[in-house]
């Protein structure tokens, strides 16, 4: 069997021939806890892939199946097309970046870029010529002779991305690679990893729990939870169509409002919202697990961005809210604000906007575009707004 | 039911195969080792721990990368603690089962087992004094040891600096010298013309020490005191090093918090740095008390024939009088009282500070 | 099972022979020691107590005889001794020992058990030389299995300084003026035999412990006291010299050398007697060096060397003529020929006794309150 | 205000004044033992200071035996810690590397032989070999040395090893070394000053052991031993000597080590 049939739940795992990793139906179990369910999709050649999540979601496990450190217990991890399940990690042709980096501190930075090559026992002259060019595309040509621990943090990860890239892997796999650094930093290396990447055209995977880190860098996402895989897709595939209500609020931040289906046909739906209130859809903003019979429970999706506020009624369809709390962002404004179900509801306006009307306790319309509400089956657990904070989405779980 | 089904359900869970193996290996060992079987038991014995052995790299070789790695540290823990099967577990059944033993003859040296209590008998009530000696003088040079060794500990800890590390060799270093050597130097220094003594008398304190009872009859060698000092000595890094360990971990700004706090200086190191230090005092009592307790060395150059410990009487019931069945009776009462001892501090503190 | 290696075996195949101290001949006789050969190798090791030979006689009889002689002073306690040895000897292995020097009781104990090897006494023609009064003792009749290394006396020693006085009976030792400054010798023999003289019983017609009880209780009870400081072997001669005793039962030989070096220290035989006891050389069960033993027993027998060895260890030569080789050696050496502790007259040797035999169940129960009473 | 700051500063001063007593304490007899190294006893007991002499120091060897029996400790204390130093550090490797059904078992079972009086050990062993009919000698001791020194080994490395980074163990591997290059090329040459420091203090232990090599050597005599038995009729000066030098030994071992450990962690920190 290959992978190529395509299993995937999430539609987006059909691999195309030559892709370099596959999953297939891949299930880590440890004891009775499923730390990865029926994980199947493939990333292609020169892809920056990514695996994001909260942690605990079975990201750095399939991450480990990849590298060899895990063993699937049932399915299959291909690399390059042959099935490596069994495969120690030694003899597989990817490299991993790892969190701390784990640089050997009783080596050179040449000599830590040295050891794979030194492993393969590839001549001396090759590893020589090899660890310089590496040592230029991380431009740390004149650290050569200094020790890990001499070294700042920025530093350090070039290295450990030399270190890996010198063996010209299939593929890269990186464990939350910018986990360690501060943000200023983090955000010049999310530059920097681009360029490397663009530089040594080889496949990137990386884990995080950051989705702003995931939504800038890669090419396509897969988000994880419990052990699942949600949904696998461009950045904004993800974010503007997300295919489960865990999705809508990981990424981003979201208002999930409950609401059940009135009518709706291949044209468009009709929703009410739990506690009053319409709203009409086009049916590409319609998931498709939604069945559009009435009486369904849906969740309207709204991000705050898209909400427009005003003081009174706008013409078209809008909710009514109560003000509980202003927030001035300095590029944006906060607003936050409880509908008549005492649903709590965020939205977010420019800093420069002038809303005299904005005070606690006054009352506001909320409104939006057509394009910009999304539909997802079921409802939520919370109703309102998600704040997209990791610590919150972990204790939830 | 299917053998070989049963030896791959086995061998699906690794970790029993390991566990089990090592079971396997520590029991036969034992068996060899204590006799539990002789002659051509003993070879099947020694086959069956081979085959276990043999089976658990079969397991290994068959069961994939997961199944070694599962495997791998029953494999690095099987020789040490094959060795520790047969050379402490083994002998402390030997010991157990020679406690029930009695001799024939005099001369008997191979005493057979027969559930003899009567060793026991002898045991707690012959040897009753110097079971209370010892457990009174360790006691109390485990109290001596935390008087010394706290403030020197503390000292080392809060005031040492940069010099910590110096003075905490300093503590240790006297103790890379032979620990007979040591408690000789120590009869010399409190002989009755020696230099102690000497000033002692100078300085007419002898009547007061012994109206203590630290000094008898103006003599300070070959007295209980004497004993409980060269213990107190001999074992006093045993307590320095736990209370510095614990103390080291010690924020100092946990006790400016406190007097920030309105706490008095004494209050903050009754209420912040005793606490603390607790562990430490707790693990250091164990490693001091334990040797002290089963100690002949002091009693023998230090004491005099009213301080001998349990230490001198199995030491002579064994090397002297060859009378085996009775030495590992009291053995195995001194192991036992101690066992449980650490069973408790271990139920409570773990094993990670008796290092 | 690697516990049958001896111990040459054993550095021979863990390799490190070559490293330490064995020298090489004693290598090359371990080697040989395989090609059997009745009379065995050319090497002889004799395990013996402390200071108790001079410091040129081994070195003297290695040259005379070309054998290579291992001489240690690990034999510390007989009792001791016994319970190191007893596990290999009861097995039938053999020791590294050639030939020990146990105390006489002690080396009845070893033939009875058949842990000593006859003599190759036809090879030892000094062995005429052997005092009379030692000759056929009840368990060794016809003297086939051991030779008197030392004879000696267990008397009082004392430290003038610390007493104050001078001594001359056993009873002194129970003097409460001396609390806390007594010894007395863990060897049971010594100290219980001098504590029944001083009760006026004979020691040598003593079979049973009833007969002893009474020393027993008196010792225990100065025990109790406090009277007792302690119970030794050979160290009493430190705490002596230093003060720590004022008096002890102890050994002529060893107070003799001691009061070269301290004449506060005296030894006297009690006017109630004192114990005479020899210690002996015995051929172990096992060893195979039968030439090298006969060659030593020979050497040490003739009175010239005897007299050598006197000199320094200073206990009653079990050798005959050893007194007019010491004359003969002039200056110290001729002094001791005079001196009454090595040459005893008539009145003294009248005044000493010696144990008799002790049936096995009371020599147990000698020893068994004897270590009641030492407190260990 | 005042009086509450002297009487803390008094508290200090208490606290310091015992610490002070209580280092006096731990090197009297050291001063005792080193000082008696360089006398010039009259007669056989080296107890009164009678005279400065260096001929003990220019002759450590003299007597014969003693030194025998320093080679038969040391040659005991080499090998047994040798055998114990491996067994013990993949005690506490397996304890440390890896996460196992089991481990709380084993950690108890090696703090057994830890807590057990060494009285207890000796003659329990010595009954093994009594009961098995093994002859005492060599083979014994070895085996008793090897067998207290496991645990220690074991609980030191596994302490020293705490904290390790098993991820580089990991990364050598990822990068294509085989288990055992990872070992032999990441693992060991970091974990090695652990080792090392635990072999040395099991080597300490070895040599000094008294109280179980006194129940399983039979006739064979260790320094203790040698020393056990001098102690009965006189000390020699000697063994003053040879007590000292080992002090000295020690010490610049230790020295040696801290300085060599300050040096190679300041290396790796990168100061």
């Amino acid at each position: 069997m290959s992978g190529e049939e395509g299993h995937g739940v999430n539609g987006a795992a059909s691999a195309v021939a030559g892709d370099v990793i596959q999953l297939d139906q891949v299930r880590k179990q440890y004891g009775s806890f499923v730390a990865v369910d029926n994980a199947d999709f493939s990333i292609g050649r020169g892809e920056f892939f990514a695996m994001l999540g909260p942690s605990g979601c079975g990201k750095t496990t399939t991450l480990k199946m990849i590298a060899g450190f895990e063993q699937p217990s049932s399915g299959r991890v291909l690399l390059e097309g042959v099935d490596v399940s069994s495969v120690p990690p030694y003899k597989r042709n990817v490299n991993t970046v790892f969190q701390q980096y784990a640089l050997f501190p009783h080596m050179t930075v040449a000599d830590n870029i040295a050891f794979g090559p030194r492993s393969k026992k590839i001549a001396d002259a090759e590893i020589k010529k090899r660890v310089g060019d590496m040592l230029d595309v991380v431009r740390l040509s004149e650290f050569a002779n200094r020790r890990p621990s001499q070294l700042s943090g920025g530093q350090q990860q070039r290295v450990a991305l030399a270190r890996a890239l010198v063996n010209y892997p299939s593929a890269l796999l990186l464990d939350e690679p910018l986990a360690a650094l501060d943000l200023k930093l983090r955000e010049a290396m999310q530059i920097e990893l681009k360029r490397i990447q663009r530089e040594v055209e080889i496949t990137f995977v990386f884990v995080t729990h950051d989705q702003g880190e995931a939504l800038t860098m890669s090419d396509r996402i897969a988000v994880m939870s419990q052990g699942v895989v949600e949904q696998i897709g461009s950045a904004t595939d993800i974010y503007k169509r997300p295919q489960s209500l865990f999705v809508a609020g990981f990424i981003g931040s979201a208002n999930l409002l409950p609401a059940v289906v009135v009518q709706g046909d291949s044209n468009g739906a009709a929703f009410d919202f739990w506690g009053g209130g319409r709203i009409t859809v086009k049916s590409d903003h319609v998931n498709a697990d939604v069945a559009l019979t009435a009486g369904e429970q849906v969740t309207v999706m709204l991000r705050p961005e898209h909400l427009h506020v005003s003081g009174t009624q706008p013409s078209g369809e809008s909710l009514s809210a109560t003000v509980t709390d202003i927030v001035f962002q300095g590029a944006s404004v906060r607003i936050v604000a409880q509908l008549s179900n005492g649903t709590e509801v965020t939205a977010l306006v420019g800093g420069d906007a002038d809303l005299p009307f904005l005070r606690p306790d006054s009352t506001i319309w909320l409104s939006w575009n057509p394009d910009a509400p999304f539909v997802l089956d079921g409802w939520p657990s919370v109703a309102g707004a998600t704040t997209t904070n990791v610590d919150s989405v972990e204790a939830s779980l | 039911m299917n053998p070989t089904a049963g030896i791959a359900r086995v061998a699906a869970r690794p970790e029993r195969v390991g566990l089990g193996v090592m079971f396997a290996l520590a029991i036969g060992a034992v068996a060899l080792g204590a006799k539990w079987v002789s002659g051509p038991a003993s070879a099947v014995v020694a086959v069956f721990m081979l085959v276990a052995v043999i089976g658990l790299i079969w397991v290994a070789l068959v069961g994939g990368l997961e199944t070694r790695r599962t495997l791998a540290p029953y494999g690095l823990l099987k020789p040490g603690i094959l060795w520790l099967s047969l050379f402490f577990l083994a002998p402390l059944w030997s010991m157990v089962v020679m406690s029930l033993s009695s001799k024939e003859s005099r001369f008997d040296f191979f005493p057979s087992f027969s559930w003899e209590w009567d060793n026991y008998r002898i045991a707690l009530t012959d040897f009753r004094p110097q079971f209370l000696r010892s457990f009174g003088y360790a006691g109390v040079a485990t109290l001596l040891t935390i008087l010394i060794g706290f403030p020197l500990a503390y000292v080392i800890a809060f005031r040492g600096g940069k010099y910590r590390n110096i003075l905490l060799g300093l503590v240790v270093i006297p103790f890379f010298t032979s620990y007979l050597i040591r408690t000789l130097a120590w009869g010399n220094i409190l002989a009755d013309e020696g230099p102690v003594v000497s000033i002692i008398d100078n300085l007419g304190l002898t009547g007061v020490l012994e109206s203590l009872n630290i000094m008898d009859n103006g003599k300070l060698l070959n007295t209980p005191a004497a004993v409980i000092g060269g213990l107190t000595y001999n074992f006093l890094p045993f307590m320095v090093l736990p209370i510095y360990v614990s103390l080291e971990k010690i924020d100092a700004r946990l006790v400016d918090a406190a007097m920030d706090l309105y706490s008095s200086a004494t209050a903050a190191f009754r209420k912040i740095v005793v606490p603390l230090a607790l562990p430490g005092i707790f693990a250091g009592s164990l490693l001091v008390f334990i040797p002290a307790a089963g100690d002949f060395v002091n009693a023998q150059f230090l004491g005099n024939p009213q301080t001998t410990m349990i230490g001198n009487s199995i030491q002579d019931q064994f090397l002297r009088q060859l009378n085996y069945p009775v030495a590992s009776a009291m053995s195995f009462v001194l192991m036992f009282i101690i066992t449980i001892a650490v069973l408790i501090y271990t139920k409570f503190m773990g094993t990670e500070d008796l290092a | 099972m690697a516990g049958k290696l001896n111990r040459r075996q054993f550095l021979i195949r863990s390799g490190v022979a070559g490293a330490g101290a064995l020298s090489l001949p004693a290598l090359l006789a371990a080697c040989g020691g395989d090609d059997g050969g009745s009379g065995g190798g050319n090497s002889l090791f004799f395990e013996n107590w402390p200071l108790y030979i001079d410091e040129e006689t081994v070195k003297l009889f290695q040259e005379a005889s070309g054998v290579s002689l291992k001489y240690t002073e690990a034999y510390n306690d007989n009792n001791e001794y016994f319970a190191k040895v007893q596990p290999s000897l009861s097995k039938g292995d053999k020791i590294e020992a050639d030939i020990i020097a146990p105390t006489f009781w002690m080396a009845a104990r070893f033939v009875q058990l058949g842990w000593a090897q006859k003599l190759p006494v036809d090879k030892i023609p000094n062995i005429a030389n052997l005092r009379d009064d030692l000759k056929g003792q009840p368990w060794d009749k016809g003297q086939e299995y051991n030779l008197p290394w030392q004879t000696g006396v267990a008397g009082i020693a004392y430290n003038v300084k610390a007493t104050g006085r001078e001594l001359k009976s056993v009873e002194d030792l129970f003097d409460p003026a001396f609390k806390g400054k007594i010894a007395m010798l863990t060897e049971m023999r010594d100290t219980m035999g001098l504590v029944l003289m001083g009760l006026g019983k004979k020691i040598s017609e003593i079979a049973t412990f009833d007969e002893a009880a009474a020393a027993f209780e008196k010792v225990e009870k100065a025990k109790n006291d406090g009277q007792i400081r302690a119970f030794t072997g050979n160290e009493y001669t430190k705490d002596l010299s230093s003060g720590n005793f004022a008096a002890c039962v102890a050994w002529s030989g060893d107070v003799l050398q001691l009061t070269k070096d301290n004449p506060d220290v005296k030894f006297i035989i009690p006017e109630e007697g004192g114990t005479s006891w020899f210690d002996t050389m015995i051929w172990v069960k096992g060893s195979e060096n039968g030439d090298a033993v006969a060659k030593w027993m020979d050497y040490v027998y003739d009175p010239v060397n005897a007299a050598r060895i006197t000199a320094s260890v200073q206990y009653i030569s079990p050798v005959k003529g050893v007194r007019d080789e010491l004359v003969k050696l002039g200056g110290d050496a001729a002094a001791l020929a005079e001196d009454p502790l090595l040459f005893p007259d008539e009145a003294t040797v009248a005044r000493l006794q010696s144990w008799g035999a002790l049936a096995e169940e009371e020599e147990a129960k000698f020893d068994e309150a004897f270590a009641a009473i030492t407190g260990a | 205000m005042t009086a509450f700051s002297r009487r803390q500063r008094f508290g200090q001063r208490v606290i310091n004044g015992i610490a002070g007593l209580g280092l006096f304490y731990i090197f009297l007899p050291i001063l005792v033992i080193v000082l008696f190294s360089f006398n010039a006893p009259k007669g056989k007991f080296n107890i009164k200071w009678q005279g400065f002499t260096l001929d003990n120091w220019a002759n450590p060897f003299a007597q014969e035996q003693l030194t025998s029996a320093l080679w038969v400790s040391l040659r005991i204390a080499l090998i047994s810690t040798f055998c114990a130093t491996i067994l013990g550090s993949l005690i506490a490797l397996a304890l440390s590397r890896y996460k196992f059904k089991g481990s709380g078992g084993i950690n108890l079972f090696l703090v057994l032989p830890l807590t057990s009086p060494e009285i207890v050990l000796g003659s329990s062993l010595a009954t093994l070999f009594i009961n098995r009919g093994v002859s005492f000698g060599y083979v014994t001791v070895i085996i008793a040395h090897i067998m207290f020194q496991i645990s220690f080994v074991a609980v030191t490395v596994r302490a020293r090893i705490r904290g390790f980074d098993w991820t580089l163990e990991q990364a050598a591997m990822d990068l294509g070394a085989t288990p055992s290059r990872a070992f032999w090329k990441i693992t060991f040459p970091l974990i090695l000053p652990g080792i090392l420091a635990a072999a040395l203090l099991s080597f300490a232990l070895s040599i000094d052991d008294f109280i179980i090599t006194f129940f399983n050597a039979g006739s064979l005599v260790t320094f203790p031993l040698q020393i056990f038995g001098a102690s009965r009729v006189a000390i020699p000066p000697q063994i003053n000597v040879l007590a000292t030098m080992l002090l000295i030994a020690s010490v610049s071992l230790m020295v040696a080590g801290t300085v060599l450990g300050n040096r190679r962690q300041r290396k790796l920190a990168g100061n």
